[in-house]
């Protein structure tokens, strides 16, 4: 057993344990904060897979911004345990249920398609570098580049117009 | 250089990211408190950037994380506007669960 | 060949013409103008009738004339045609005749009716109709003329057309006549299907030269086309129109009603005789429905009163006879019949016309009375003309309804009964109409009695002639040496050994039909001059006589198992079953409405439930996709 | 020069009368309207020639969709049908004020314009189009336009539009099986199928049931009267007109062709259904009070002859099918002409409250009786051709069919007569009746010198039409 394999198996011994915790914490504070730990862990495993690049961008714009989003939105609500309602027990049993169901079928499928894995293959090419990465976006996807600052424009937008609060009307 | 997956498996990430997108859809399920079931999906959402990381490295191309980006700031850009819209309902109701928002039962 | 197609164009086209000119313009030329068309558009047609009648004794085969194709069908085409043979010429020559007279008489009878021109101009469709009907070289050219007389019978039965009762026997005329004219469309499918032509010479030629024929079929064509001939020749069961009818203008009664049209359907079976004698068993339904229609015919007449309907029980009697006659094989008996019927009995329906005139409206015979004296001409000329319908010897109907007699004792002797029954009667009730309308006092109104007079010469005229032809009109078939015999040979070849000579059994028979014929008018004499009896009121009538009088009941028994029914039908289709109907079809859409109803309950607005539907779905399909394919 | 002109002209036509305002609108269509008439007339003189007037044009590539307009004998006919009445009509609507009139007009031009393609088309997937096409502009001209109370009108027009649109559905799953099997909607490619008797027998339901609804024959009529009285008289003179003929016209050319084996076997039925259709609609006509009901239900009885007559198969069938088609196209127009030439005087089409209109108004009457006697078949009329030749092949099927089958000119004369008895006939009524004015005298007159004409010598029709319907009897007798 490597080092890296244990490295990658406490990486997702973290990774789920705080993605468990984020849905069964029953404050949101403490959901979020499990969840930033998840997404912490999520950007080890990027690190772990030699994308720097990514795991810089995933805890920028995951740890950072959206979580950030989360928070103050958890906090302008003043959510707090006492809120969260009474789960009907149906409810519990259809989410388990569900649950195991497309795991089940998800490795099932996995297992049943018997992939071959062989040697992984090395190139040695430099596909991973902020430069490469650069490059192709800026060339190959350059339009979907583009769309996505509208997309994100748009969304600016669209965020600040719905939070705006209405004027009463008449 | 050496391919990290030599050490690890493919099918390791595969089984993480099932999980982890199995532990989203739970969530979604499971929780009546609209921005748990947010943070389900932005599990379910990272479960797949994972994998498209994983894959990037097989495939030793980097398409995948191009996409990962792109999928990136559109979760970025969902989440504002899923977060401004909770506020607002959040404003007009008072609560956020989401059993209470049942305006299109038909 | 060019003259005679022209010539013969000018025959059909005149009365067509003459019709055209009374529609558009006839309002505007005057009363009396449009009559004179009208009638010179006959005559004109009588006289190029009259030049085909003196060439055709050089042409004994008959002029055919082919205009243009008319209607193709897979197996044949339908041509327009034209066939002018003996037959054809003989009836087109009383039809014109008789016409001329008759249109000659209606300037002055119509001449108060402010629609005069149209009379004149259904009267000159008529005659341009029975023309074509006779003159066609084909079935359906007879069919253009058999439908288009029966709408002109329609137009001119209904022609005071504010009194809808008179519509209502127009109507039933139409409908009736319809009737048979589905027989006769069935006949000649069947002709059609058989033989692949409807063309008379072709036909003729292809029953003869067949070597098998589908006796069934030909037949059941021949049953067809006889319930053709009933509905326009008035037999049972379809005569009943025919009294209703009456309501017309009495000119259109003398022409349409007794001397030409109802004859048609003679005129069909003679022309059609080759396929008749084929069918010895729609022979004998033939004969046997004309010998009771002359039966219950002239029974009904004994006891009718009003003028006009005794007349048209006469006609559907005399048309049995013919029947009869036809049925018994005896083509040109029937035919010598019809002829001098339509001279005997228009001269009757004319002199009644004149009466009515006279009377102004006045149709009850117990409103009548002792006009002898204030209208001579007319008595005289009635007188005649019931002598002849009585078969008094010497006048024309002696000969004719004695050969039919003849001819009905040498086949079948009940069938001879049973005429000779319907003939005694007829002389009696001819001697009842003509001793209480014109014998003892006038029982009508003062009124009505300060103002008797004869009617014009314009009246009196047709009447006269007519006279005249009821008289001698017996000539033309002499027994022992017939003419008319001669004459139709080229049309019904068997004939020519079928002249039978004078016999004691003839004179004995003769004898008997004239005794009868006396006896009947004797007995007329005796109740209506000597007791001098005036019929009941309607109300006071009792027993057999109210049965009578009532006609049967026949109509009432149409009414009850046709009419009604249809109008039951049609309600109850109309009410109910269109209304189950649209129901059901509503039915449709208030499932389907049902059906959404209960189906958005599904759509409760649980996210949750949502949710787990939508990932057993994806379950579904990804196991379907990845799983299902081993 | 090819038969897509006509298309063009009428959608054009449309547009323009569209766009020329309230005022001209009626003008314009009737322009437009003749202008096709003239160029239907044209090309025919180019058929007749022996030029090839079709037009076939790749249109969809995927799935293989070709905009065919094939113009043989039978579709010239039903063509010259189509544009001729259409000016009859648009001019028939001369004395009447619609509101809003630029839309109404442009909409006839419109469903004229998707009749004639329907009459026309020859790939599958574009006949369709112009079958449900036409639905349309009939649907708004009835609901807009219509009489009556509004939500009645509603309900009948609701229940026609979705009755047809069902119907025509499965023309349209059979269409898509077809093109299953051939890889092509053309006719001709369509022909050249093998179909299996259960195939051809679903395929002929399918068909049915559209065409069914479209004629309409028995039990599928219940949209026909109320939709026929609600609608305006111009809406129903096209519907009862020209669009009843559609699905006649399509049994022939689609249906009978592409399922023979299942027309052969299933004979019987279909034509007794025609036949139970005469009698049922003449004897519902009897006791209607409503005008326009009355001449709903004897155009039941009508159609439900020349039904039975496309069924036979026989080349006598088909050919008296055609003509009856096109005599009762003309026939039924004048008609309800004359139903609304007595609406604008009386306002009823209740025959109760007519009456002496005769002694009023004699050329009207005299009109009225023609066409009423047209529509009871008689002898030199051309609905005589056209029902003389369908009774007569149905004798050569079996001679209770003809039997039966007339009864029609029996009940016809019935209740034509009777209604004619009381609406014309009788004692005069209070009301004044003003006698026809010029455009209503030249709009009846010409429909009756049609039928006169054709009545006396058909041969034009009858040589136009005949090489069409034997070419559809080779195909239908191509499997036996």
């Amino acid at each position: 057993m490597s080092t890296v394999l244990i490295i990658f198996c406490v990486l997702a011994a973290i990774t789920l344990a705080t993605a468990f915790l984020t849905i069964f914490s029953r404050n949101p504070i403490h959901s979020a904060i499990y969840l930033v730990i998840c997404f912490f862990s999520i950007a080890g495993h990027y690190l772990l897979l030699n994308a720097q690049f990514l795991a810089i961008v995933h805890v920028i714009v995951y740890s950072g911004a959206i979580m950030i989003l989360f928070l103050f939105t958890i906090m302008l609500m003043n959510l707090n345990e006492e809120r969260e309602v009474h789960r009907p027990r149906i409810t519990r049993v259809g989410a388990i249920v569900s649950f195991c169901l497309i795991c089940l079928v998800l490795i099932a499928i996995f297992i049943n398609s018997k992939p071959i894995v062989g040697e992984y293959v090395t190139t040695g090419e430099d596909y991973q570098s902020i430069k490469v990465l650069g490059k192709i976006l800026l060339n190959e996807y350059m339009v979907p580049f583009e769309f996505v600052s509208i997309l994100l424009l748009v969304a600016m937008i669209g965020t600040v117009l719905l939070s705006k609060k209405e004027k009463l009307q008449k | 250089m050496n391919n990290i997956l030599n050490h690890i498996g493919i099918e390791n990430y595969i089984f993480l990211s099932v999980i982890l997108f199995c532990i989203g859809v739970f969530g979604v399920l499971y929780r009546r408190n609209a921005i748990i079931v947010f943070m389900s999906i932005e599990i379910m959402l990272n479960a797949v950037n994972l994998l498209f990381v994983a894959f990037s490295t097989y495939h030793q191309d980097a398409q995948g994380q191009v996409f990962v980006f792109f999928s990136m700031a559109v979760a970025a850009a969902e989440v504002a506007v899923g977060l401004a819209i909770l506020v607002s309902i959040f404003r007009n109701l008072g609560s956020i669960t989401i059993d209470n928002l049942k305006n299109l039962k038909g | 060949m060019e003259m005679n197609t022209n010539i013969a164009l000018v025959l059909v086209l005149a009365p067509f013409l003459g019709f055209l000119i009374n529609v558009f313009f006839g309002k505007s030329l005057g009363k009396s103008l449009s009559g004179i068309i009208g009638t010179l558009s006959v005559l004109v047609s009588f006289i190029a009738t009259g030049y085909f009648f003196s060439g055709i004794s050089a042409q004994p085969e008959g002029i055919r004339i082919s205009l243009f194709d008319w209607i193709q069908i897979s197996n044949f085409n339908v041509d327009f045609g034209f066939q002018l043979d003996q037959l054809s010429i003989l009836w087109l020559l009383f039809v014109t005749g008789i016409g001329s007279l008759i249109h000659l008489y209606s300037i002055s009878y119509m001449h108060d009716d402010e629609n005069m021109h149209k009379f004149f101009a259904y009267l000159n469709l008529f005659i341009f109709f029975m023309i074509t009907l006779v003159i066609g070289s084909n079935l359906l050219v007879l069919f253009i003329g058999w439908e288009g007389v029966g709408l002109c019978s329609y137009l001119l039965i209904g022609f005071w057309h504010k009194n809808q009762e008179y519509n209502d026997a127009a109507k039933k005329a139409f409908i009736m006549n319809r009737i048979g004219d589905l027989g006769l469309l069935v006949g000649i499918f069947i002709l059609g299907n058989l033989f692949s032509t409807l063309d008379y010479a072709t036909l003729k030629t292809a029953i003869a030269g067949a070597t098998n024929l589908d006796m069934y079929w030909l037949s059941v064509a021949a049953f067809a086309l006889f319930i053709g001939a009933c509905g326009k020749s008035a037999q049972i069961p379809l005569y009943t129109w025919l009294p209703d009818a009456m309501a017309g203008p009495t000119p259109v009664s003398a022409l349409i009603h007794a001397a030409t049209m109802v004859t048609a359907g003679i005129f069909m079976i003679t022309r059609l005789n080759f396929l008749f004698d084929l069918t010895p068993d729609v022979q004998s339904i033939i004969a046997i429905v004309g010998a009771v229609t002359a039966l219950l015919a002239a029974t009904i007449g004994l006891v009718q009163n009003d003028i006009k309907k005794v007349l048209a029980y006469s006609t559907v009697s005399q048309l049995g006879l013919m029947f009869l006659a036809l049925g018994l094989g005896a083509y040109e008996v029937a035919v010598f019949h019809v002829i001098t019927h339509a001279f005997f009995k228009a001269c009757l329906f004319l002199g009644s016309g004149s009466v009515i005139h006279a009377l102004h409206g006045e149709q009850d015979m117990r409103n009548m009375g002792g006009l002898k004296k204030a209208m001579p001409i007319t008595f005289a000329t009635m007188l005649i003309a019931s002598l002849a319908i009585s078969g008094v010897p010497l006048f024309s109907g002696f000969f004719s309804k004695d050969e039919i007699l003849l001819v009905a004792f040498h086949q079948n002797i009940p069938l001879w009964v049973v005429a000779s029954i319907a003939s005694i009667m007829t002389a009696f009730y001819m001697f009842r109409l003509m001793f209480l309308t014109f014998f003892q006092e006038f029982r009508g109104t003062a009124e009505q009695k300060h103002h008797l007079h004869e009617s014009p010469s314009l009246i009196t005229i047709p009447l006269i002639v007519l006279a005249i032809l009821a008289t001698i009109g017996g000539m033309i078939s002499l027994p022992g040496n017939s003419w008319l015999n001669h004459y139709l040979i080229p049309i019904l070849p068997k004939l020519a050994t079928a002249e039978h000579h004078l016999g004691t059994t003839e004179f004995i028979l003769m004898a008997i039909a004239v005794v009868g014929g006396l006896v009947g008018i004797g007995i007329a004499y005796a109740k209506y001059i000597k007791q001098n009896n005036v019929p009941t009121e309607d109300a006071a009538m009792t027993g057999f006589s109210k049965v009578l009088y009532n006609k049967y009941y026949v109509d009432e028994f149409y009414d009850a198992i046709f009419v009604k029914p249809i109008n039951f039908l049609s309600r109850f289709f109309r009410d109910t079953v269109e209304t189950g109907l649209s129901a059901l079809v509503f039915g449709f859409g208030k499932v389907t409405n049902e059906i959404s109803y209960q189906g958005k309950k599904i759509q409760n607005g649980s996210i949750g439930l949502y949710l787990f539907v939508f990932v057993l779905g994806l379950c579904a399909i990804v196991s379907y996709l990845f799983l299902a394919q081993q | 020069m090819n038969v897509s002109l006509i298309l063009i002209i009428l959608l054009v036509g449309a547009f323009a009368t569209f766009l020329a305002g309230d005022k001209l609108a009626s003008k314009v269509a009737l322009f437009f309207g003749l202008a096709a008439a003239g160029a239907a007339i044209v090309l025919l003189n180019h058929y007749n020639l022996g030029e090839n007037i079709s037009f076939i044009n790749q249109w969809i590539t995927q799935p293989n969709i070709s905009f065919a307009l094939k113009a043989d004998g039978l579709s010239m006919a039903m063509l010259l049908l189509t544009t001729v009445l259409t000016p009859i009509i648009i001019f028939s609507s001369f004395g009447n004020d619609y509101k809003n009139s630029k839309s109404f007009y442009a909409l006839i031009l419109f469903m004229s314009f998707a009749m004639a393609g329907t009459f026309l088309a020859s790939d599958g997937l574009l006949y369709y189009i112009f079958w449900e096409l036409s639905l349309i502009p009939i649907y708004f001209i009835a609901l807009i336009w219509g009489n009556g109370d509004a939500e009645e009108r509603k309900k009948a027009v609701v229940k026609f539009f979705i009755y047809t649109l069902a119907g025509s559905l499965f023309m349209l799953v059979a269409f898509v099986y077809m093109y299953q099997k051939a890889g092509s909607l053309l006719l001709e490619d369509l022909y050249k199928l093998n179909l299996s008797a259960t195939e051809q027998l679903w395929i002929f339901l399918a068909f049915f049931l559209a065409y069914a609804i479209k004629i309409p024959l028995i039990p599928f009529h219940t949209w026909q009267a109320s939709v026929y009285q609600k609608a305006p008289t111009v809406g129903t003179m096209l519907l009862s007109g020209i669009m009843l003929k559609m699905g006649l016209y399509s049994v022939i050319r689609w249906q009978l062709p592409l399922a023979p084996l299942a027309a052969k076997e299933y004979m019987y039925i279909f034509i007794g259904l025609g036949i139970v259709g005469v009698i049922y609609g003449s004897i519902v006509a009897l006791k209607q009070k409503d005008l326009k009901k009355l001449l709903a239900y004897s155009s039941l009885a009508h159609v439900g002859l020349i039904a039975a007559g496309t069924y036979t198969l026989t080349l006598d069938g088909l050919r008296g099918a055609v003509l009856q088609m096109i005599a009762h196209g003309f026939v039924v127009v004048g008609l309800f002409y004359t139903v609304e030439i007595i609406f604008r005087r009386y306002e009823t089409r209740a025959i109760a409250e007519m009456g002496g209109i005769r002694t009023q108004s004699p050329k009207f009457t005299s009109m009225f009786l023609i066409l009423v006697l047209a529509s009871v078949a008689l002898p030199t009329t051309f609905n005589f051709i056209g029902e003389f030749t369908v009774l007569y092949s149905l004798s050569q099927i079996n001679i209770w069919f003809a039997i039966l089958g007339g009864t029609t000119i029996i009940l016809g004369a019935y209740y034509m007569l009777k209604m004619f008895q009381h609406a014309m006939l009788g004692e005069t009524n209070t009301k004044p009746f003003a006698d026809v004015t010029v455009n209503e005298g030249i709009t009846l007159v010409l429909i009756i010198g049609v039928l006169f004409f054709f009545g006396m010598y058909p041969k034009p029709i009858t040589d136009l039409i005949t090489p069409s319907l034997e070419e559809i009897l080779t195909q239908i007798n191509r499997i036996n």
